[in-house]
């Protein structure tokens, strides 16, 4: 976060950072009802919060096209929300109903939305980089003008795919920004135990690929930053972001984190993006009950999303055959 | 006899091979935390974490390291948290492990214990509730353990720890909670000795891992109706327990594999066939297989239970081969 | 009809579809000099190093990446040289390839081909000989391809880039010289239909790939002998032809299932498990699975013909069952 | 190589390089012989010889001890002799004979000697990487002080495992020496076509690991490198070798390497690792017809090997079905 927020002051584009922050804040109140649900046993997969880190989705996000692509990870409702979708259909998904973007067959560790370039979260760390470099080998066969995003974690950076997926881009020179956000976390244990070396950003210099470090608590500096860097991507020239944050949550809604100190938790909610964006917003002169009023707006629409969802049918069994493959029968059981 | 869970079981005997053998250890992501599900916890302390070892998330070096530790006079029990996780390192298990003693002339062994949690476990989704023992039993050197009961946990996994080949352990989530008696005692297991799990004459049900449960709770429903069923716990698919197996077929006369996995090229054809071929003319019925149909499993509830082999399925196949 | 070897067919159906669809591409290590055995020689000069891409020594990348360039409109050929080195890439084949459609409701298609030559190749190992169909045949999502004469390489191949489905494609390193006729015009493949490479009465042989030329040796040195079998190419093992298998037997009476795989948990079981469970009693004698032993495959010549199915094994095991 | 020979003067350990010399020499036969032998058809599987890099394996081998270890790749017979291994049990295996040092079992690319330490060459690019940091890691559990080197080409860094091993070894402060051989190539494809970024060095920097550079033609020089590197790496302090090299021959001794111009190659002949040691060693002083003496020692000792292995008997059968494993029966097949 920027220490003084009134440094921003009026050059600041008051309408596009009104609209970020309300993203923020349905973003927030989207994965807070999901843990409601998840302990109301509505929500029954593990799900992921990205609290504290919607910052990153929403800055970044916001410089893309809604026919550019993203990548995202197990922590994907923030990134999936970002790029466009529909909280009542993502929340049909993770309360495995019918009418969830996938029919409630993925839930909130594949949540996608291809309609508006979302690709998917994924369930095995790392994996969606090499899935992100090609859909930008695609793009770049295919002549178009489109850029790829990929966001994943700073563990994932240990997993080979880091490496190959990196490499692979920066020979093909494809249209794609890695987008590595730093919790500090993985799952329980903290990441720079098990990370040897300057970390993130000089394993992408490194590999040839250009990287900067942001403050992944600051949405204006990240939206600045990624709009430069997805420009540059989209001519063909692989950038990498490493955005710096905090995980506010457990790594799965029933993680309490015994693995750190209250204190530690709570000092980092001072520097809550949201909170600081909205810093930001009032030093700029944008009256604190139009803030409040949003994120009230938010909270009413991811409740309406839960009822909603709680209200709807399951996917009907068939659902079950559907979509495995065209060739050969799914239903094909020894007997 | 003490009473404890499937879970506790399984730390009890990592805790109890780390202390007699010094060369045993564990890596794993998040191990000095307990695991993923639990099954290290406290173990740290006992033992440090140079013995329960954190490691990064590098599946195909954790898998890969532990071979050339192993080869390097030490034991690793290798933690891959989901077995889907463990396709990150197919090559270090299949490739590597599996073939080193051989392809180098007996000049070396790779004791490794792999540790790969299996199957359903409510709302997991495709890319965390496989079962995928059919391949690992297809692989020359590689054991493949699939423990059903607290008891068995304890008992093969020491057995494993043991064990000079290089070991797929499977638990089954769904199991962890699981309670029973497990005898006092240095309780070692046998690989490729079933269990019989309940004596019949009509039927012989051959299972495994958290399968077993569900043959058993037929099997009760069916003796009250009046069939009564052998049911046989594999325990471990490489070696299995074939002799036990077509001794119990060649008493009752039908057969009926029950287990988690698609059904399609699953272990259970292995077992069908081998009575095939072994049995002809001693068979009273044909032979006959449960299994998933060939689809990934589904996050909603309704939808994973599509693939579930339940009690209910299995009696409706017991009955069908008894001709009810 | 023209004569040509295996490889040519397949390097005609690649260039064929190629030019029918500009959305196919190829990529693979050192495909731009024609790929490991020469199976991609020329193409790069009428199709340019786009679409016939080298790729770095990246075997999840180049699986992966295929992954995300078919959900983006591309159809990849994606090379593994060796089957062997696909288990560098099974988190994205099994986990990602296989199940994405499925797990995103229908949202996307991964129409990838995966080509991964098997099998023994003189003296290659126990890393560069490997057949592990059954794996692929027991997940879900995905197809599974096993050609063994030139005519099916080409109309197989030419299936599998047309199919939306992940396809793994597995041609016989040994069979790469074989010659053969190979129609002319858009002859394209079916999967899950069988061929029948020889008629008889008294026992069924199926089989696929290089194994199917075995069996045809064998039936030939039987049909002397008066026992006349009828040879079954399966051509894909997922889907594969239950009902031609059925036919055939329920016909005969006998069924001998041969492929060069390794027998425990192979894709044998699958089909003796099947025709034991649907023709129980039509059965004039026990079924019979050839494979390989559970052994890494050796380099010594000597060793290495110890896991080979021959044809005087097959005929062996035929006279068995014939009761000779 | 050093532009002029005679700098290393009167300071050359006379001794030690006159057996680095010769144990080139033996490489460089063995592998002659070998490549005979599989124009005639006594050696069937595919063979990788390192023609042209043997001063990379002479020059860090040398300052090993015996319960050292080694890992290879599938180009490992100047890894192997290197470190103490018999040509006639080499020679053997590469016949698949009886006495080969696998019975036969594993050939070149599984060419191996756990007696000195040779811990086997693999037909998997880069999975020795990961290996051999578990080997290393064994080594720190049990307190000893032997440590490890890791030996692989310079397309092996696109892989996974790279990244993997390389974050292990620093994560565990490991007894390890990890030595890129980079000939230019990865089989028929320039290595750096396919390679982003700074090469093996830049990568292994940014994975914690101080990388050093060595003209791999050199003997003197990587000798003298590899003797620091070896020292640092037994205190537990990981590190990386560069050694920039040519692959002289075609990547097997099937490949006649039409991907690149004779030129390239001739000129690259002159200069040959085992003609440089042999212009300095003149220089310093020891008779030429001491040093051929010695190259034809090498020559017939291969001779023999050759003729021995090709004399001797195949391995009984019953091996195939030995040292699978211990639990559960080979021979099962179905039937
Ligand atoms: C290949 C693989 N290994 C392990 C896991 C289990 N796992 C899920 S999330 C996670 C931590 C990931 O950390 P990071 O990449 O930093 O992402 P974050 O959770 O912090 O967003 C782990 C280890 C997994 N999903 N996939
Ligand atoms: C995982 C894997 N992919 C591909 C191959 C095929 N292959 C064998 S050697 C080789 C080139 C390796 O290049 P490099 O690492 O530079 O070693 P060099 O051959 O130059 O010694 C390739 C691609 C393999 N053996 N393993
Ligand atoms: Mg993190
Ligand atoms: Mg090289």
């Amino acid at each position: 976060m920027t220490d003084d927020p009134s440094s921003y002051g009026s050059n600041l584009n008051m309408e596009r950072y009104r609209a970020h922050y309300g993203q923020m804040c349905r973003i927030r109140e989207f994965e807070k009802a999901a843990i409601t649900a998840a302990q109301n046993k509505l929500v029954l997969g593990a799900i992921h919060p990205s609290i504290g880190q919607e910052a990153v989705a929403v800055g970044v996000c916001g410089n893309l096209r809604r026919d550019d692509i993203i990548l995202s990870t197990h922590r994907g409702h923030g990134h999936t929300m970002a790029k466009g979708a529909d909280p009542l259909a993502m929340m049909r998904e993770l309360f495995g109903r019918a009418g969830g973007y996938s029919q409630g067959k993925g839930g909130s560790m594949h949540i996608a939305d291809f309609e508006v370039g979302m690709l998917g979260a994924n369930g095995v760390v790392g994996a969606n980089i090499n899935i992100a470099a090609g859909a930008a080998h695609a793009i770049k066969l295919r002549g178009e003008d489109r850029v790829v995003v990929c966001f994943f974690g700073d563990g994932a950076i240990n997993r080979g795919p880091f490496l190959e997926g990196l490499n692979w881009a920066g020979v093909f020179r494809l249209p794609i920004l890695f987008v590595c956000e730093d919790n500090g976390f993985a799952a329980t244990t903290r990441t720079h135990a098990m990370t040897s070396g300057g970390g993130p950003a000089a394993r992408a210099e490194a590999m040839g690929i250009a990287a900067d470090t942001v403050d992944g608590n600051d949405l204006v500096a990240i939206d600045e930053m990624a709009r430069d860097l997805i420009d540059e991507a989209r001519q063909g020239r692989p950038r990498f972001l490493l955005a710096r944050t905090y995980r506010l949550t457990g790594h799965t809604s029933a993680d309490t984190a015994p693995y750190r100190s209250e204190e530690e938790v709570e000092l980092r909610w001072l520097n809550d993006p949201i909170t600081n964006m909205r810093r930001i917003l009032e030093a700029a002169g944008v009256p604190g009950t139009q803030l409040t009023a949003m994120a009230e707006a938010a909270k009413s629409e991811m409740k309406r999303a839960y009822e909603a969802a709680a209200a709807t049918d399951w996917p009907s069994r068939e659902l079950a055959y559907a979509d495995v493959q065209d060739i050969g029968d799914p239903r094909e059981r020894a007997f | 006899m003490a009473k404890m869970t499937y879970i506790e079981a399984a730390r009890l005997a990592v805790a109890e091979e780390m202390r007699r053998d010094p060369l045993v250890w564990a890596v794993g992501e998040d191990l000095g935390r307990g695991g993923v599900f639990g099954q290290y916890k406290g173990l740290v302390d006992e033992f440090g974490p140079e013995r329960i070892s954190d490691a990064p998330i590098s599946e195909s070096c954790i898998m890969g390291a532990a071979v050339g530790a192993a080869m390097t006079g030490t034991r690793p029990i290798v933690e891959m948290r989901f077995s889907d996780f463990a396709l990150c390192a197919v090559d270090e298990l299949v490739n590597q492990a599996a073939k080193a003693r051989f392809m180098f002339g007996g000049q070396t062994r790779v004791p490794i214990v792999v540790r790969e949690p299996i199957g359903m476990w409510r709302s997991s989704a495709a890319q965390h509730s496989q079962s995928l023992e059919a391949w690992y039993a297809h692989i020359p050197g590689l054991v493949v353990a699939v423990p059903s009961t607290p008891a068995d946990n304890r008992a093969l996994l020491k057995a494993a720890i043991r064990c000079d080949d290089p070991v797929v352990f499977m638990e089954h989530k769904n199991l962890w909670p699981l309670e029973g008696e497990v005898p006092e005692g240095d309780d070692v297991g046998r690989f490729g000795k079933a269990g019989s799990c309940r004596e019949g004459c009509d039927l012989t049900i051959v299972s495994w891992s958290a399968a077993v449960h569900t043959a058993m709770e037929a099997a009760t429903a069916l003796a009250s109706e009046g069939i009564e069923v052998e049911v046989l716990d594999l325990k471990t698919l490489w070696p299995w327990d074939r002799d036990a197996v077509l001794a119990s077929v060649e008493r009752t006369g039908r057969l009926l594999v029950v287990h988690e996995a698609v059904a399609v090229a699953g272990f259970g054809a292995e077992i069908a066939a081998t009575v095939a071929e072994h049995l002809h003319g001693a068979l009273k019925a044909p032979i006959r297989r449960l299994g998933a149909p060939r689809i990934p499993i589904s996050y909603a509830p309704v939808l994973e239970d599509e693939v579930r082999v339940t009690a209910g399925a299995v009696a409706a196949a017991a009955r069908g081969l008894m001709g009810r």
